[in-house]
């Protein structure tokens, strides 16, 4: 194993990828020198017609890569913010996601969407969405959301591999996130999600950053309820099973989502848990999401996203 | 570039074909064989028929929603079967009944068709990307009508192609009509043809109704994106003789188009007039006409058969269809 | 009370409203003949210059009405099929739903955009989806689902007059329904449910056009099982309230929807009924909604889209 | 246009405060005041001054994003004390904190900021119809940078705005660069201008360095649409002095802006020249630019102050926001 960070990981899974095959190509606003510096460094190596910085035009951006992927290549759009992904809605959700099945799969989509998601840097309601309903609700599309630099890398390469279009939130506020990862090539299966902390007490299902602040949660504590937290790591496909067998041990459930409440990714998670596991079920699950209202900037931030108070505030609730 | 003879007829012969086709779909609809909508593409013809005729196998299409295709279709050189069994939902369809009317032809270059007018401006902005890449002078040919030239897709992708001189060939087919709006009320100039200026591309117009003017204008256009030397948007001022969607009024905004607006319309109809072209210049006799004519309506009563005998589809056509 | 029909109640309800306010007015592509009748023969009352034909250009159609809106008008903008609107999304999600928040209330928004939404027609991917979800989901927008001309026109006068901007979705597939409206005037409050017919066994929540669908169940299954159908007629604001009341009484739930079901409107209902409601449930909700798959045309649509069996099915079952 | 001694005065006063408070910004960022991000307006002073400088206070400004609008704010004749405090997250700020960055002063036409760049020009787009509609003379100032010129909303709502011939002047501020990126890698031309020519509407490239020459390039656009004449497009070529955002790296692509180069660009610094030009005209003395350079001073640290003072929002400021 080997010490890495987050964007470091995003990074080389890029380069080994780039390297792999050559239709892989990067495309986006500034890639080449990389606004979060996931995509930095590569046009080095791989030169300005495979790490290729555009115009400010989302729908060129996405429509290019689109394109590109219906003709045998394999492009990763860099949307930079996840927010802007609205622009390009018609191309991403309605061409990529659908195409392969209204052609009758004569036509694949090899594209892998990537976008920095995530509020935590006070920049308010266009710069700090979450919008995974957005692409969970999108039939077609595959969505990864890693939350550790072994994910990260291990989902990115699978989705690069992966003959449909996946969207790739990474978090801004994870960039800098150390972790290990091997020295040897991995990847990391779809649909499979990972126990990042073993417990018997609750089962706190979390998504992308939100899974360190109940990570943070269930260490403080520890010597009153023991909390398990599980990753889904991808969106869709759920791993439904796995969040079912730990409801199954633990009777009760929170989860945990950066992006607003209402019709969002916990919702669908809570109704699968209830369709599947109602039997299993001590207490009604608690979700725990941003407020359905924008994302207030500076200061107001906080009390908009969740804090690790409302996830110990639902851990407790569960155990009442 | 120089059209011989067999050239002639054989775009004369696809432009009968496409005319046919267009009527069989109208009347498919009228009957309830056809499920969806139609969108008829007769004034068109010359356009929708010629520049697709002169792309090769291996060249990109999107098709502008006119006729849903079928002129270029036709013109690329495909067999209608699949379209008329994609209109009546079988499973012989090219989309096997799922998409309704889109079609996919990926081995001949055609890689869907969407319901959005102005999607396929960045997605062709993408495969001429490809095309460049690959190095094997693919063109890409992006056709459109006067509505489609309102979207803002149409800026980013045109903009785009010219800074990297990628091989595409915009073409607008100006009817002059966007459903119920006419294009000089939407747009503020005569020619679409001028927004070329804002992209350092030629911007050409060309007479929409004369097949031999739209193919050479396309010709010279492809030959230049081959060559290397980046896009050309084409406008070329077509007809609509027939209503938006079969069905819906035939409206200039709520005014009733009238009876003279639409035969003086027709009195340029691409089909005839270059008939009569080839009939003046002796290329095409009489008896050539009639049996081009049979042969359509034989084409497009064996489609329709064909269209008819199919079965539908089986629902499990698209069971785990959704992923590949 | 008078006979109308579906389309022509909101027909009525914009002229009324044409009238009443002379900053309303409508904009959009082909709005003065109108693509489905709703603002059909308007212009000849109004003008030109408050029944506006666009450009093909949604992210035109949406701006302009949100810019006239922040001016002091009350727009509503037609985008013709509820599938366009992800090509305005930056528009109507981020901008029209959010701007009051972000700017501290100092800017107002009222905008209604309406939009035909849903099924039945078999015209396939691009021409038949009920994003109800995409604004369901985003922060600051209301959305309104009428299923009646009833309640069509009254929702829609209450749109008009609302400072927030609303989402109108009607539905394709009810444009010819009969029904009565008063001769007088009337408004329909948002965030009030309508119990569309009372049964004692099991409460179907339904939305447009699937509450005509479970009606036809209900009634269908009258002898055997007594069913209450609600429809919420305004999903944000949600009347979980009238929702709740009615799982208390019958016990049983299914929820009934025409989006895909992956994150929609059924997960969200699903979760706010468990939560407020869990006591109340003698067996798990049944969610039936359109299968996670872009919309197939001609004669698979109907295997994509919620059946009376369908519904019938998930009856059956919450019974058992 | 005739700009009398003391507009000239007033502009070169606005110019040197508006600079003020870019240093104060970019201090407050690297003190940890400032919670969000900024993007310096060096450079850009005249165009973000002198246009806004045009316009009533009824009229409409959409600022451009450098500064975060600082310039405009200034130049429309507001107090920057909201602006600072905005960027300080406090209550007092022109949004209680609330948008972090972005502004709205609706009372003095600024509706609001958004953070998807190109996303103004929809907006103005109703903002211009509103105003043709209410017939008060009003105009809607739409400010952009080069790489904002790429979006498509700028196609779509420059069309419609030139149909309808609606009261909006677009300027762009072309300076050169967008993010990392160099317009001359993301446009095919060597004038943004010439987009205009295909919106039958005026397209003007002034020097955007030269507040006197963008005061009138802007007086007579802004006339022109007052009159009802519609919309025209400038393009000011400025200059950026600094990164892209205070703290990114600032690069053309990958590589290091040079030295040199920052300061060939500093070389015509707006402020800078138009005081010389001033002093050389006898309109200024060196008594009162210091004068002028005290007070701006004063107002920055007052303001300063005002934002270190005043309270954070209490989160309640936001309980029931959502709608009105
Ligand atoms: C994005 C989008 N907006 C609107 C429509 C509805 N629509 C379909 S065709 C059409 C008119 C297109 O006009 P034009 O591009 O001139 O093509 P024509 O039909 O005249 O050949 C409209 C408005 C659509 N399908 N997609
Ligand atoms: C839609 C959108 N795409 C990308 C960005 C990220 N971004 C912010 S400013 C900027 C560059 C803008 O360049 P330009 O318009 O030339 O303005 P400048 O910063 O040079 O003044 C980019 C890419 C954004 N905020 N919104
Ligand atoms: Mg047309
Ligand atoms: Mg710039």
């Amino acid at each position: 194993m080997k010490q890495t960070i987050y964007l470091a990981a995003i990074n080389e899974a890029l380069r080994e990828e780039l390297r792999r095959d050559e239709k892989v190509f990067v495309i986006g606003e500034n890639v080449q020198q990389g606004t979060f510096g996931t995509t930095s460094g590569l046009v080095q190596e791989f030169g300005k017609d495979r790490i290729m910085d555009t115009s400010l035009a989302e729908t060129a951006v996405a429509g290019a890569a689109i394109g590109a992927a219906m003709s045998g290549y394999r492009p990763v759009a860099d949307m930079m913010f996840a927010d802007f992904l609205y622009i390009a809605g018609d191309e991403i959700l309605l061409k990529a996601g659908k195409w392969h099945f209204v052609h009758a799969g004569k036509v694949n989509v090899p594209v892998v969407v990537m976008a920095a998601m995530g509020g935590g840097m006070k920049i308010g309601a266009e710069h700090s969405m979450c919008p995974e309903a957005l692409a969970m609700h999108s039939p077609g599309l595959k969505l990864a959301v890693p939350s550790t630099p072994y994910d990260a890398k291990g989902l990115l390469k699978t989705a690069i591999r992966d003959d449909n279009p996946v969207v790739f939130f990474y978090n801004k506020g994870l960039l800098g996130l150390p972790g290990e990862i091997p020295e040897e090539e991995y990847l990391i299966p779809f649909g499979k999600a990972d126990i990042k902390r073993e417990g018997s007490d609750v089962t706190v299902v979390a998504i992308s950053r939100m899974v360190h602040l109940s990570l943070e949660v269930a260490e403080k504590l520890k010597n009153e309820i023991s909390v398990e937290v599980v990753d889904p790591r991808t969106l869709e496909p759920l791993d439904i099973d796995t969040i079912i067998a730990s409801v199954q041990k633990t009777g009760r459930c929170v989860i945990v989502d950066e992006d607003n409440k209402r019709c969002g990714v916990t919702a669908e998670i809570f109704a699968q848990i209830v369709e599947n596991g109602f039997d299993y079920l001590d207490a009604p699950i608690q979700r725990v999401a941003a407020a359905d209202t924008p994302i207030a900037a500076g200061f107001l931030e906080k009390h908009v996203l969740p804090q690790p108070e409302d996830i110990e505030k639902a851990i407790r609730k569960v155990m009442e | 570039m120089k059209l011989g003879k067999e050239d002639l007829i054989s775009l004369y012969r696809k432009m009968v074909r496409a005319r046919k086709m267009d009527e069989l779909t109208i009347r498919g609809l009228q009957e309830g064989k056809v499920l969806s909508f139609y969108h008829s593409n007769q004034g068109s013809e010359a356009l929708s028929v010629g520049g697709a005729a002169v792309l090769k196998k291996t060249d990109y299409l999107w098709a502008h929603h006119r006729g849903h295709g079928i002129g270029a279709l036709i013109g690329k050189g495909l067999d209608p079967k699949g379209f008329i069994a994609e209109h009546y939902g079988k499973v012989t369809g090219s989309c096997k009944g799922i998409s309704g009317f889109h079609m996919a032809e990926p081995e001949d270059g055609i890689l869907g068709a969407g319901g959005t007018i102005g999607y396929q401006f960045p997605l062709a902005l993408g495969n001429g990307l490809a095309a460049k890449k690959a190095g094997k002078q693919q063109v890409v040919l992006a056709c459109f009508g006067d509505g489609g030239s309102n979207r803002g897709t149409l800026h980013e992708a045109m903009n785009l192609a010219s800074v990297w001189k990628l091989p595409i060939v915009w073409v607008c087919d100006n009817n002059g009509m966007a459903q119920y709006t006419p294009i000089k009320d939407t747009y503020p100039k005569e020619d679409i043809a001028d927004l070329a200026a804002g992209y350092n591309m030629p911007g050409i117009v060309v007479d929409g109704l004369d097949i031999m003017a739209v193919y050479e204008a396309v010709y010279e256009a492809v030959e230049r994106a081959r060559k290397g030397d980046g896009p050309t948007l084409i406008e070329a001022k077509t007809a609509r003789y027939r209503s938006h969607s079969e069905g819906s009024p035939d409206v200039s905004h709520t005014q009733t188009r009238s009876q003279e607006e639409i035969a003086e319309l027709k009195k340029r109809d691409p089909v005839e007039s270059f008939k009569e072209k080839l009939l003046n210049q002796g290329i095409l006799t009489e008896e050539m006409v009639a049996a081009i004519n049979r042969e359509a309506e034989e084409e497009a009563a064996a489609a329709e058969k064909f269209g008819v005998e199919s079965p539908p589809p089986d629902p499990s056509v698209i069971d785990n269809l959704v992923y590949r």
